[in-house]
């Protein structure tokens, strides 16, 4: 649903544009991999665990879960969501799913050919299937209910999440690098069993060495966004995300524009540009964006809203220093291990126990120094939604900070209204500059 | 004179909390579980008193709207609205399991808005792969440790032998108490088996075992009824924690075979006494409850998986249960939101109908209003399998 | 003289107020309709018609509300919250938190001494927590709105409904009617189980009394108490509450003094 | 009077209590209609139960004594208190549908609280789907719409044949549908196509519930909205095949209640049993007096 107006107000960074790029590049690249018959691997998001792995045994990974977006985008994803409803999967279960379930049901009675009214050429059939217990409950009970139309074996990745209280414990963090190196070396003799090809360490070594500069690059990036104004927009952060978060092609090419990202970003905050005309507020963003009706940030940058930090999920993990780890699994390990348990001590000695992913917004909102939190429940994404009233909770209780919440689905987009939004942007204003005054009085810094 | 048997289960369910809060006047401590993942014998060697956390299905939710989403699990809700009203204060701590997203979810915003002198959050594997046995055995070892500072005692391998030998015992009796289902008609009622357990959830495991040994001799001693001949139907699903439910499937039928938490599932199997206590117990909680959050799957081959040998390894100890209980049909009861058992939806009906027992899906929101419309399909169900 | 008007076209209702010389001296109400463009004109129309036709006015209309960009004439357009805060504002200078029970939605705000919004929520898409909900349990019983608030204050026992949604909480009226429970019971249960919900609500932004309550729900007696002890408060309420926001944009039509 | 009984002097009633439509069904031992009666639900199931058993009675030129068997069916079953028996709205409708339309494999009922897919056979339900509560799947959808625009139901397939181009509404909730109506309405969409964009909303709602069981031709189409033209055709269009409506859509199941009664009494007849029937008194109960 658009907004209406189309005109472009965001200072879009220039050196963003490449990276952008790099999703449909390594997309078709793989499309003509996959055509020369190079193995595919479905795979959710798994946060640098399993994709250097499936990099190094040189095997061509596609996203469901992105698809699912590229669907709904696209606005075919009905028909695949009808067609998962009538093969009994329930209703509420998260939309990407659906989509996907819907598709490979599709796949099948093609014999293993992508539906012609798929976009972008379709998922090909897979060879294996890699899912995550990370993150939401979904995302491995999907990838198992596929065993209905895929015959293909499915390895799903453990993601060790203790309590930020009990994560104290001693041996903890220890007993977690341990499932994680021994399931990680599982993993690859189970890859190399399905590609029959062993492992190339050196190879791995190198991917994993990049793919921990590349990150730490991103994540210095995202430091430099604190300053006043800030230089780089929220939409700047997704378009410039995948290859990062997904290792997409050549990963010294991907390093190299990273590195020019952050030149030009750097260059701004030297002669103080910003992301949009004037700042008055600085907002952070969770979680999911509003993927199909991205102009609304264009409307509320005319009102001078600033998107300094945001998605939580999508950020690099913080830098840590491995290089006395000589395993490249055992790196991989710890530094995936890095995205939660980074913060667990500030967030026990701030006793904010509610995970990491609560945590890490009060951490953005004081140090990107945000005057509001736009938060974006999810209906059919629990995973991204469940935390956020919290969160709200948390921000105004702890730093004075309001919240806007305005509803929206990851596949059925029309439930998310920029109209909501834009009706309510005016008293959030009134609420900012008031939460600005009682912050000043109680003594905080912004 | 104090009830027995059965009618000492329905007392225990209509005063859950004055049952336990009677143990914390004896001096005992009594610590809450939401979910049955965690190892009730690790409470009980310390001498700690496990009590079943439950949901309130008439209780409209009104603290748990501030901290939580409406689409969220309804259980884990009305659970977490109870805690925030102040219905659990009695209670010396609770424990809580990443057995499912719900439960971490809930877990992390119940540390965060009560003030319970002690919470525990032990974290689960999704596999059941060895290295995930061992992790989960480390979790259970961080949990003996705050326990032990909670209780002042220490875990010996006397208490721990004991205390799983008790609920072995446990274990037992209830698999005893489902063999009275399977005359037809059966002994027992799938809606007093309902009150049954939950009323041994929310006791000591001795006096747990007294109660079941109870029933048990008072179910036998029933006179078979010969009345008309019923549907013989078996209940799948998350759990049942509320008789009226179970009261509204049995209507024209009997629930002869509850596989969920409410029922048979918890009891599967036995604890192994033998090598180290943490290891057996991570190892049968993780392998034994069956439970949709694990990840089970049978590969064929490197890149080959067969749909139907992959069904059997996930539902296999289903089928002697529709054979040995005469199941003429089964009932998947889910409440909305429940991810992890919807995913498994389509595939267990597969498993059913590769056994030829009709299978119908009820999805209901974990309220009053959604009893009515809940007979009308188990009725219909009935009409077509009749 | 100049005149000020606020229209408020909602989703169910349209209101307009008109102003002179900070007076008062008209204000409407009438349904929304399908054609938002005509309701807006006919509220101008009648609130028009209270004012001398011989003697030249200015009109400076302010609209709000969903249909709002359907009121041509209006020199200019506000957020509803905004609105709202000002006319409460306007009514009880001393009220620092307002609720607005719309037939969509609910909202609580929280004001300053100037009627600016220091805080609001807005109830969720799916949690209801509207006055529809009323509406159609209203329907089930085959009684009107107007009665349902003074009926329920007459219950001795309120059911309990555990749904706050209207289309689940319309099979559970149903229900309860076929067990034969008695009318002003249901209906007094529908005002705890939405009562408790807008309660929440308030509770959220962590509401500061003095509190006042609008919109067409505030009709509802038996509503009111039940979110006054929900609350355990007493809450502000105005003569016709179903105002307040057009008033609030009248309010914004006034030029601010430089 | 189980002694000399001839089946051909009975008569056999069906009766349906819908969450919004009450209705009633007599019929002779051929199982030709000799009444049929509906009213609106009103709080006054009992009361209305009686009210619309005495009117079939009236219109039939009957006595209560003259009824064999009375069988109840739908939301109100459990609150008729002269029924013989209570049998779900599906196997009643799946009875009633087959006894129209022989050829019917697929029903498709789209009532006030619910809606449903029937897979039938010779008259038996063999199979069944039911929406998730979620109401934007039934009737009410459209009702509780038209209501808050002020449209009488009556007058939605005019409007929606009216449309051009209709618009596209989410179909997660009522409520929230409700609200996107207003915003199209806001923008300054045609009332026609937002109607139109109704219908399109339930419609694909349905069908995929109808896929759940797969769709055979013949279909049925029962419930109120069967009566609405511009829902019929959208259905037709979302399930894509020929769709069969009753005169009647409304009472198809009050008339398989009607025809089981008739089965069942038959049935007691062949086994020689006495047609035990309870003393039934149509007593004026209301609940609130």
């Amino acid at each position: 649903m658009s907004t209406g107006e189309k005109k472009r107000v965001i200072n879009r960074v220039k050196a963003m544009y490449p990276l952008r790029a790099k999703v449909d590049e390594s997309y078709l690249r793989s499309q003509e991999a996959i055509k020369a018959g190079k193995p595919t691997v479905w795979a959710m998001l798994n946060f640098c665990y399993g994709d250097p792995i499936l990099k190094a045994m040189d095997i061509e990974v596609v996203y469901p879960e992105n698809y699912g977006a590229a669907l709904a985008a696209a606005g075919v994803a009905r028909g695949y969501l009808d067609r998962a409803d009538a093969e009994g999967f329930p209703t509420h279960l998260c939309g990407y799913s659906r989509a996907n379930f819907g598709y490979a049901a599709r796949l099948m009675e093609l014999g293993g050919e992508p539906p012609p009214e798929a976009p972008m050429g379709g998922m090909p059939k897979p060879l294996f299937l890699l899912s995550s217990v990370a993150v939401c409950d979904a995302r491995y009970k999907w990838f198992q209910a596929l065993g209905r139309y895929l015959d293909v074996p499915v390895w799903t990745l453990e993601a060790p999440l203790p309590g930020i209280r009990e994560f104290q414990l001693e041996g903890c963090y220890e007993e977690m690098v341990k499932l994680s190196v021994s399931h990680l070396r599982d993993f690859v003799t189970f890859v190399e069993k399905a590609v029959g090809r062993k492992m190339d360490w050196d190879r791995l070594d190198e991917i994993v060495n990049l793919m921990m500069e590349i990150n730490r690059v991103s994540h210095e990036v995202n430091e430099l966004r604190k300053a006043k104004p800030c230089p780089m927009h929220s939409r700047d952060f997704w378009s410039a995300m995948p290859p990062a978060l997904f290792l997409l092609g050549d990963l010294k090419e991907s390093l190299q524009l990273y590195k020019n990202l952050y030149d030009e970003v750097a260059e701004r905050v030297e002669n103080g540009i910003s992301a949009i005309p004037e700042e008055k507020y600085r907002l952070v963003f969770a979680e999911l964006p509003p993927w199909h009706s991205l102009d609304l940030f264009d409307r509320l940058a005319e009102r001078g809203w600033n998107f300094v930090i945001e998605s939580f999920g999508y950020h690099p993990p913080p830098p840590v220093d491995l290089s006395h780890v000589k395993d490249p699994l055992e790196r991989i390990a710890r530094y995936s291990l890095q995205r939660m348990v980074a913060n667990y001590r500030d967030a026990l000695q701030k006793n904010v126990v509610a995970g990491a992913d609560v945590y890490i917004y009060l951490k953005y909102v004081s140090e990107w120094k945000c005057d509001g939190a736009f938060l974006h429940p999810l209906v059919s994404c629990r995973s991204a939604s469940t935390h956020l009233p919290h969160l709200a909770n948390i921000l105004m209780e702890r730093l004075k900070v309001p919240s806007l919440i305005v509803e929206g689905d990851i596949v059925d987009l029309r439930l998310f209204n920029p109209q909501d939004a834009l009706q309510r942007t005016e008293p959030f204003e009134e609420a900012m500059e008031h939460y600005r005054r009682v912050r000043r009085e109680l003594g905080f810094d912004w | 004179m104090a009830a027995k048997g059965l009618s000492r289960a329905k007392e225990v369910c209509s005063q859950r909390p004055a049952v336990a809060k009677g143990a914390t006047a004896r001096g005992k401590k009594v610590i809450g579980y939401p979910c049955v993942y965690v190892p009730l014998e690790l409470l009980a060697a310390l001498d700690i008193v496990p009590y079943r956390l439950y949901g309130e299905m008439r209780e409209p939710v009104t603290e748990a709207d501030r901290v939580l989403p409406a689409s969220f699990c309804p259980i884990m809700r009305s659970c977490l609205d109870c805690a925030l009203k102040g219905r659990h204060d009695f209670l010396d701590g609770v424990i809580t399991i990443h057995s499912s997203d719900p439960q971490e979810k809930t877990a992390r915003i119940w540390q965060s808005y009560t003030t319970l002198p002690y919470f525990h959050f032990v974290d689960m594997p999704g596999t059941t792969r060895p290295e995930a046995v061992d992790y989960f055995a480390s979790q259970l070892k961080g949990l003996v440790t705050t326990l032990e500072s909670l209780s002042g005692k220490k875990l010996s391998a006397d208490n721990i032998t004991k205390a799983i030998n008790a609920y072995n015992h446990q274990r037992s009796l209830v698999q005893s108490l489902f063999q009275l289902t399977r005359p037809s008609p059966p002994l027992l009622t799938g809606t007093e088996i309902v009150q049954v357990i939950k009323a041994v959830m929310s006791l000591p495991v001795d006096e747990g075992n007294q109660l079941l040994t109870e029933v048990i001799e008072e179910a036998k001693a029933r006179k078979q009824k010969s009345e008309a001949q019923r549907a013989r139907l078996l209940l799948w699903g998350s759990t049942t924690d509320d008789a009226e439910v179970m009261a509204v499937l049995e209507s024209n039928a009997n629930v002869v075979f509850l596989e969920d938490c409410g029922g048979y599932r918890p009891y599967r199997g036995k604890v192994s006494t033998a090598g180290d206590a943490l290891t057996a117990l991570a190892r049968h909680y993780l392998t034994e409850i069956t439970c949709a959050r694990t990840f089970i799957q049978n590969v064929a081959a490197p890149t080959k998986k067969d749909y139907h040998k992959d069904l059997h390894a996930r539902y296999g100890y289903l089928k002697s249960v529709i054979t040995d209980w005469k199941v003429d049909g089964v009932v998947l009861l889910l409440v909305r939101y429940c991810d992890p058992f919807a995913f498994e939806v389509p595939a267990v009906k597969d498993y059913f109908a590769s056994l030829g027992v009709p299978a119908t899906y009820i999805e209901y929101d974990y309220t009053e209003g959604s009893l009515a419309p809940m007979r009308t399909r188990v009725e219909a169900f009935l009409e077509t399998i009749g | 003289m100049v005149c000020y008007m606020g229209i408020d076209i909602g989703s169910a209702y349209s209101k307009g107020v008109l102003l002179c010389g900070g007076e008062l001296v008209a204000s409407c109400v009438r349904l929304s309709g399908i054609d938002h463009h005509a309701t807006a004109a006919a509220i101008r129309e009648q609130l028009l018609a209270s004012l001398d036709v011989n003697e030249p006015q200015t009109v400076l209309v302010v609209a709000t509300g969903v249909g709002a960009g359907n009121v041509g004439f209006a020199s200019n357009k506000m957020s509803d919250i905004v609105c709202t805060a000002r006319g409460i504002n306007r009514l009880f200078p001393e009220a620092r938190t307002a609720i607005d029970i719309g037939a969509q939605s609910t909202r609580a705000i929280k004001l300053d001494s100037r009627g600016m919004v220091t805080d609001f929520a807005v109830s969720e898409k799916c949690a209801a927590g509207s006055g529809r909900f009323i509406e159609v349990i209203a329907n089930v019983l085959r009684i009107d709105l107007e009665e349902f608030g003074s009926l329920s204050l007459k219950s001795k026992n309120p059911v309990t409904f555990s749904t706050g949604c209207a289309v689940f909480g319309e099979s559970e009226a149903i229900t309860r009617v076929v067990e034969g429970v008695a009318k002003e019971d249901i209906a007094a249960g529908v005002n705890l189980a939405l009562g408790a919900k807008i309660a929440s609500l308030a509770k959220r932004i962590r509401l500061q009394p003095p509190c006042a309550v609008c919109g067409g729900g505030a009709l509802n007696r038996g509503l009111i108490a039940a979110v006054e002890s929900e609350l355990g408060i007493r809450l502000l309420l105005p003569a016709e509450p179903r105002t307040v926001t057009a008033l609030g944009a009248a309010i914004q039509a006034v030029p601010k003094p430089a | 009077m189980a002694e000399g009984v001839h089946l051909g002097d009975l008569f056999f009633a069906g009766i349906d209590i819908g969450s919004t439509m009450t209705k009633a069904v007599i019929i002779n031992a051929e199982g030709n209609i000799a009444a049929a009666i509906k009213g609106p639900t009103g709080a006054e199931h009992r009361h209305l139960a009686n009210d619309v058993m005495l009117k079939a009675l009236d219109g039939a030129g009957l006595k209560l004594e003259d009824v064999a068997c009375i069988i109840a069916t739908g939301y109100g079953r459990f609150n008729v208190p002269f029924a013989d028996e209570h049998i779900t709205e599906l196997s009643c409708h799946a009875k009633g549908v087959c006894h129209l339309f022989p050829g019917a494999r697929t029903v498709v009922d789209i009532g006030g609280q619910d809606a449903k897919c029937l897979k039938v056979r010779e008259g038996r339900l063999i199979d069944f789907a039911m929406n998730d509560k979620c109401a934007a799947g039934t009737g009410r959808f459209l009702e509780l719409t038209a209501q808050s625009l002020g449209i009488k139901v009556e007058d939605l397939a005019a409007l929606s044949e009216k449309a051009t181009s209709p618009v596209e509404i989410s179909n997660m909730c009522t409520i929230f549908a409700q609200q996107e109506v207003v915003m199209h309405l806001s923008q300054g969409k045609r009332i026609e196509d937002i109607i139109a964009g109704l219908h399109r909303a339930l419609a694909e709602r349905v069908a995929a519930l109808a896929r759940r069981l797969g769709v055979e031709p013949e279909v049925v189409l029962t419930g109120g909205v069967a009566k609405n033209a511009g829902m019929v055709l959208a259905m037709g269009q979302s399930l894509d095949c020929e769709l069969l409506v009753p005169e009647e859509p409304l009472l198809t199941g009050a008339l398989g209640a009607a025809l089981l009664a008739r089965e069942r009494t038959i049935r007691l007849l062949a086994e020689g049993k006495p047609l035990e029937r309870k003393p039934r008194r149509l007593e004026k109960a209301t609940f609130y007096s």
